[in-house]
């Protein structure tokens, strides 16, 4: 497939409709109630149909990694919390992993442990919501989402136990974890993931047989596997495509090799099979939590050798990368040996997975853009930085 | 996957005229990077995508990085006459070394995603200095991921794309003219347009740190 | 059959509006100012300065080494040092911070000051209803506004607050285990050389 | 009927005794008159109290399905919410857009409630209780119902707005396709009761066999019917899985944009109204008007009787709205010609067999073989023809 090959990658933008008369330009957002926080898309229309999208972001943008630059590396750990702010433990985590691959610390086991039942708590809580949100768009009234809330209360009840915070919980520290997990806090995670799948199939019998949500769903928003690849889309959206690329399998990083859990891929790369994958998603990582939660060892929870304050890794430069629920997420730092990172990056997943939206867009409803939309599963505090 | 001085020579073999060569990466995490000269990037990278060994198919972050002039004092061993003998003398010299912005690729392979990797390819591409000369080759056509990536750069940094297929600003308002993520970008002293007692914390914060310096 | 998903859908509606009458867990609604839920333990929302004893200024454990101010990430405490000292909890003279503000309209409680205090003095506080007519002197706390007794961090944190007691405990000990073998030997030499200079070396050992 | 004892007869005429009461104090040239204005009071009174009660009720129960508790700060367990919502929307400002057409833009609410209220004129809501007993009950409600879609358009057009014109032309388009199998559903009452008077197809539908009633819905093609008759009903009102107008998430607020104030709560009114009328018709065409369920309960008014049907059907467009997604525009149109049309057609042959087959198992067992048929078969084709259906998903190895 050479560069030439790949001759359309730019959708040809029509000017006219066919019909000769001028498009109906119309802006969604960025107070649009259905965009995921602060977003606008300057849509044009011919009659229903989509013609032309031009997303445009920026309102959020504060400069997270400017900040990052002037503060110490620990300083910018809350921060992170505030890119995704459904998943600020996996924002934590990916932080910790790139600044231990420049740095070269170690991670005792309990810690691993520990950041992996976090993560796959944080990966849940997010896809129940994210199919919420979905089906808020497609008009089911909130039903769905208050369920998937019911269910992310108890969760984020945990993570306020654990680290003192709901959403922004400062958790992870470079070589562990923060603090001790309190007496009696692996018990309640028991029984909050026991009740999970029984919340999984209530989800399921109310929406996977919905004559209405396939009808809306099946078929809109196609995404290929060869442009998935090719426009960096990563996460659920990716092994819609039937690509199977779950960065857990890929990297091996962490701990995640120890526990048996399957990637669900799907095949026709619609709005359908992103519902799915992320339901089946649930699932898996109801299995995952169940098996670390069984073999969770005692012991030190933070790498001895690693300082809080005066962190100075030496020159170099890395860039660590894990499966956050909306995809891959990576930072990329480098370092001059000062207690600053010379250059910070984060690779956010929603910006990339929004760079096809145009593509998927096309052709498609005015109704369908907003649910393709919702289906990419974005948060604008990542997008934007 | 391959160290890079390997993909270096499958790529010497493919491209016997790229200019590329390795940047060593001294931290544990040894990601070292090949320094792509902008005039071959598009040939080495579309190389990169397309060979069937390597098939580099998923560019995952693209960024830039800002390297501002250094002067660089060095101690400079200079045949000098002292007193009519041919001495070597050590001699402190300021050099100016001139800055440069630096666009950052890092590549994986779907296909080969099972193969054990040991991180990404991590492909550089320099500018000739951080005023006039900006401008790098796009590697969008080659990979679609990095087209709003490198509108980013493009806003933040100031590295101008050619061939890129919509370069415009993607973060900061289109009228906006500085590239905020620059080394020698100065704050505005106040742009929350209103009073706030923070304004106050942030301006004692400024005196005091005046006061270390000086 | 057309239909039969969304009449499994509206059986799992129906299930939950019968729910919502019968089983707590189908209805979690918290009237918030009349109800409230059960406090969490290590819940964090902004800091507060800790002191023992019942006098704010004598038992504050702070001595304005300014380690919070340099490692807080929106810069939102400014501290400055008082020039006399007062003693702290081992006896040993400390300076004090003669003014400790903290603007809680920046701070956003990530406890970063209480990570990096060496002195046990900054604790994270679980008071969140502090909103007030005045943006900008309402929000801006002061030492005393800010000090609270330990009593207090006893309620809010048990099991945080007796580990820190316990840590304190032992290093007054050990502080008093020293101070006690430093007049030992005092002693000792004093006894040992008597005989050369007896009323000198007596006074200043003491 | 059953329980003939003066005390049940009279209170269960007690609203026909109390209007002849009244009427006896006006010259009797001048009665007639009273009697139509006493009747028009009643429903003006009656149908909006319903409405304020069904906003409760509907938040209320959306709430309860969602575990949560729905309004219950205004008044005790939120009963007065309705008069919080009323005093807002009247204290709200009415802004009308600049460049808005502003006649066309007042006159549309008005219309709208001015049309559904005629609607009411030929419900029978008890024993002789009917405002108008017109011959040709059915054929004004309907064509009152058409004249609807005149004032969404006319707020579509007059405001002047992307947002509000495309939402109008979706609501036009919908109420139009769906006004076809509304009405033919409806015919297949019209032919078995004979007559297009509302109270003689109530009579003909009052019998008992044992203690059940000879109610239409017993039968298939009158259950068929009932089913195409709320469906469309759902489209034609704007309601849940047809809410498309007025999609939130992507029209802002469809036709009613730029409506704020009293004229926004009107188009409320209205819809709402629209949906009690029609709801209303329901229960008269098939689910036996004001007849008792069953015989043994002859005892209890037959107003009581409409309204608890009444308040059943309302539980029942909640209960839709708290679950089904919305349907997108060319797939209702597409399931209004494609399914709704053919079925009531075939609804009405099945109803002429059944006429004709005289008593006897026969007809049922032919009307119901048919109906089923046809409805799995369309069902599939439907569903085939946009290539849905559930799937089975792999996993990576």
């Amino acid at each position: 497939m050479t560069a030439t090959a790949f001759k359309t990658y730019r959708p040809p933008v029509m000017e006219v409709s066919e019909a000769g008369d001028e498009l109906l330009e119309v802006a969604m957002g960025p107070h649009h109630p259905s965009t995921h926080g602060v977003f606008r898309m300057d849509v044009a229309l011919d009659g229903e149909r989509v013609v032309k999208l031009k997303p445009v972001f920026g309102y959020l943008h504060r400069n997270h990694e400017k900040i990052a630059e002037k503060a110490s590396y620990l300083a910018s750990m809350p921060y992170t919390d505030r890119l995704d702010y459904f998943c600020s433990l996996t924002n934590n985590w990916a932080y910790a992993l790139a600044v231990e691959k420049l740095a070269g610390l170690e991670v005792p086991e309990r810690a691993e442990y520990i950041r992996v039942i976090t993560a796959e708590l944080t990966r849940i809580q997010n896809h129940a919501s994210a199919i919420g949100f979905l089906m808020q768009e497609m008009g089911a009234s909130g039903t769905p989402l208050m369920y998937a809330f019911r269910e992310r209360e108890k969760i984020l009840d945990l993570f306020e136990e654990l680290t003192g915070s709901r959403m922004m919980c400062n958790y992870m520290r470079f070589g562990g974890c923060r603090v001790e997990l309190p007496s009696g806090w692996l018990e309640k995670v028991k029984t909050v993931v026991s009740g999970l799948p029984h919340f999984i199939d209530e989800t399921e019998a109310l929406l996977t047989g919905n004559e209405i949500l396939m009808a809306r769903s099946q078929g809109v928003g196609v995404l290929k596997p060869d442009l998935a690849v090719n426009a960096g889309v990563t996460g659920v959206m990716l092994r819609c495509t039937g690509v199977n690329y779950d960065i857990r399998k890929v990297d091996h990083y962490g701990i995640y090799d120890r526990f048996k859990f399957r990637v669900p891929l799907g095949d026709h790369g619609d709005i359908y099979d992103r519902y799915m994958l992320r339901v089946l998603e649930m699932r898996e990582s109801v299995e995952i939590l169940k098996q670390a939660l069984k073999d969770i060892p005692a012991g030190p929870i933070m790498d001895p050798k690693s300082k809080i304050r005066g962190f100075r890794p030496k020159p170099g430069e890395a860039y660590g990368r894990i499966e956050a629920p909306k995809g891959e997420l990576g930072f990329y730092l480098i370092s001059d040996g000062s207690p600053n990172p010379y250059r910070y990056r984060v690779r956010p997943p929603s910006l990339i997975n929004l760079t096809i939206l145009e593509d998927m867009c096309l052709g498609q409803n005015v109704a369908d853009v907003v649910l393709i939309f919702g289906s990419v599963d974005i948060v604008l505090g990542e997008v934007d930085r | 996957m391959k160290t890079a001085e390997e993909i270096l020579a499958r790529i010497k073999t493919a491209l016997p005229e790229a200019g590329v060569e390795v940047a060593p990466n001294p931290s544990p995490s040894a990601q070292h990077s090949l320094l792509l000269s902008p005039a071959s990037a598009v040939a080495v990278a579309s190389f990169l995508r397309d060979d069937a060994e390597l098939s580099l198919d998923y560019c995952s972050n693209a960024t830039g990085v800002d390297w501002p002039g250094k002067e660089i004092t060095e101690k400079v061993k200079v045949a000098k006459l002292v007193e009519g003998v041919e001495t070597l003398v050590e001699e402190a010299v300021k050099r100016v070394e001139p800055g440069y912005l630096e666009a950052v690729y890092h590549l994986y392979s779907v296909k080969h995603a099972r193969r054990e990797i040991a991180g990404p390819v991590v492909l550089r591409m320099r500018t000739g200095n951080r005023t006039d000369q900006v401008t790098l080759p796009s590697l969008t056509p080659v990979w679609r991921s990095v087209e709003f990536q490198e509108r980013e750069i493009f806003d933040l940094f100031g590295i101008v794309f050619a061939g890129h297929p919509d370069l415009r600003r993607i973060l900061m308002w289109d009228e906006y003219e500085d590239h905020p993520m620059r080394k020698d970008y100065i704050d505005p002293d106040d742009y929350e347009y209103e009073p706030t007692p923070h304004d106050e914390v942030l301006k004692r914060a400024e005196m005091r740190k005046t006061e270390a310096t000086v | 059959m057309l239909g039969e998903g969304i009449l499994k859908g509206l059986g799992e509606t129906a299930k939950n509006f019968a729910g919502s009458f019968v089983s707590k867990e189908r209805l979690t609604t918290v009237q918030y100012p009349e109800e409230r839920v059960a406090p969490i333990e290590n819940t964090r929302d902004f800091p507060f300065l800790v002191y023992d004893g019942d006098d704010k200024l004598a038992g504050l454990r702070c001595v304005a080494c300014q380690i919070c101010e340099k490692e807080c990430p929106p810069k939102c405490i400014y501290i400055v040092k008082s020039t006399d000292k007062k003693p702290d909890f081992v006896g040993k003279p400390q300076i004090y911070p003669a003014r400790f503000d903290i603007d809680i309209s920046v701070c956003m409680s990530c406890q970063i000051c209480v990570e990096v205090c060496p002195f046990e003095a900054i604790k994270m506080d679980t008071e969140f209803e502090l909103s007030t007519t005045d943006r900008f002197g309402g929000l801006l706390f002061d030492r005393d506004h800010l000090a609270k007794s330990n009593e207090h961090y006893h309620r809010i944190h048990p099991t945080e607050a007796a580990e820190v007691d316990a840590r304190l405990a032992e290093e007054k000990a050990k502080v008093e285990a020293k101070a006690k073998a430093a007049a030992e030997a005092a002693a000792a030499k004093a006894a040992a050389t008597p005989v050369a200079k007896p009323a000198p070396v007596k006074e200043s050992g003491a | 009927m059953s329980q003939s004892s003066p005390f049940w007869t009279n209170f269960d005429q007690v609203f026909v005794l109390l209007r002849h009461w009244i009427e006896s104090f006006f010259p009797l040239w001048l009665q007639p008159a009273v009697g139509t204005v006493l009747g028009v009071v009643a429903i003006v009174a009656a149908f909006p109290g319903i409405f304020a009660l069904t906003t409760v009720l509907e938040r209320k129960g959306l709430g309860r399905m969602q575990n949560r508790l729905g309004p219950n700060r205004v008044g005790p367990l939120g009963i007065l919410q309705p008069v919080a919502d009323g005093i807002k929307s009247l204290t709200k400002e009415d802004i009308v857009p600049l460049t808005a057409d502003a006649a066309v833009h007042f006159l549309a609410p008005v219309v709208l409630v001015i049309a559904v209220f005629l609607g009411f004129a030929v419900l029978p809501i008890g024993r002789n209780m009917v405002l108008a007993n017109l011959d040709a009950g059915l054929l004004f409600f309907f064509a009152i119902g058409a004249s609807t879609e005149l004032s969404v358009f006319m707020a579509g057009w007059s405001s002047r707005n992307k947002y509000s014109l495309l939402g109008a032309m979706r609501a036009v388009a919908q109420m139009i396709s769906y006004e076809v199998p509304l009405l033919l559903s409806s015919v297949v009452a019209v032919m078995i009761a004979g007559s297009l008077s509302t109270v003689k197809i109530v009579e003909a539908q009052s019998g008992f066999t044992g203690i059940f009633p000879h109610w239409y819905v017993f039968t298939p093609w009158g259950f068929a019917g009932f089913a195409l008759f709320v469906v469309a009903a759902l489209a034609e009102t704007n309601r849940s899985p047809f809410d498309l107008p007025e999609g939130e998430s992507e029209l802002v607020a469809g036709y009613f944009t730029e409506y704020s104030g009293f004229k926004f709560a009107l188009f409320f009114l209205g819809e709402y109204l629209g949906m009690f009328s029609i709801a209303g018709f329901a229960i008269t065409l098939f689910l036996g008007g004001w007849g008792a369920p069953l015989s043994i309960l002859g005892f209890v008014p037959s107003w009581a009787w409409f309204f608890a049907k009444l308040f059943c059907a309302i539980a029942f467009f909640i209960w839709l709205r708290g679950t089904l997604p919305r349907l997108r525009q060319d797939q209702l149109m597409n399931f209004a010609w494609k399914f709704m049309l053919p079925m009531s057609l075939l609804n009405l042959l099945v109803a002429g067999a059944w006429r004709f087959l005289g008593e006897g198992w026969s007809r049922w067992v032919f009307g119901s073989a048919v109906l089923l048929l046809a409805y799995g078969l369309l069902g599939r084709v439907l569903m085939r023809h946009q290539h849905l259906g559930a799937r089975s998903y792999r996993y990576a190895d």
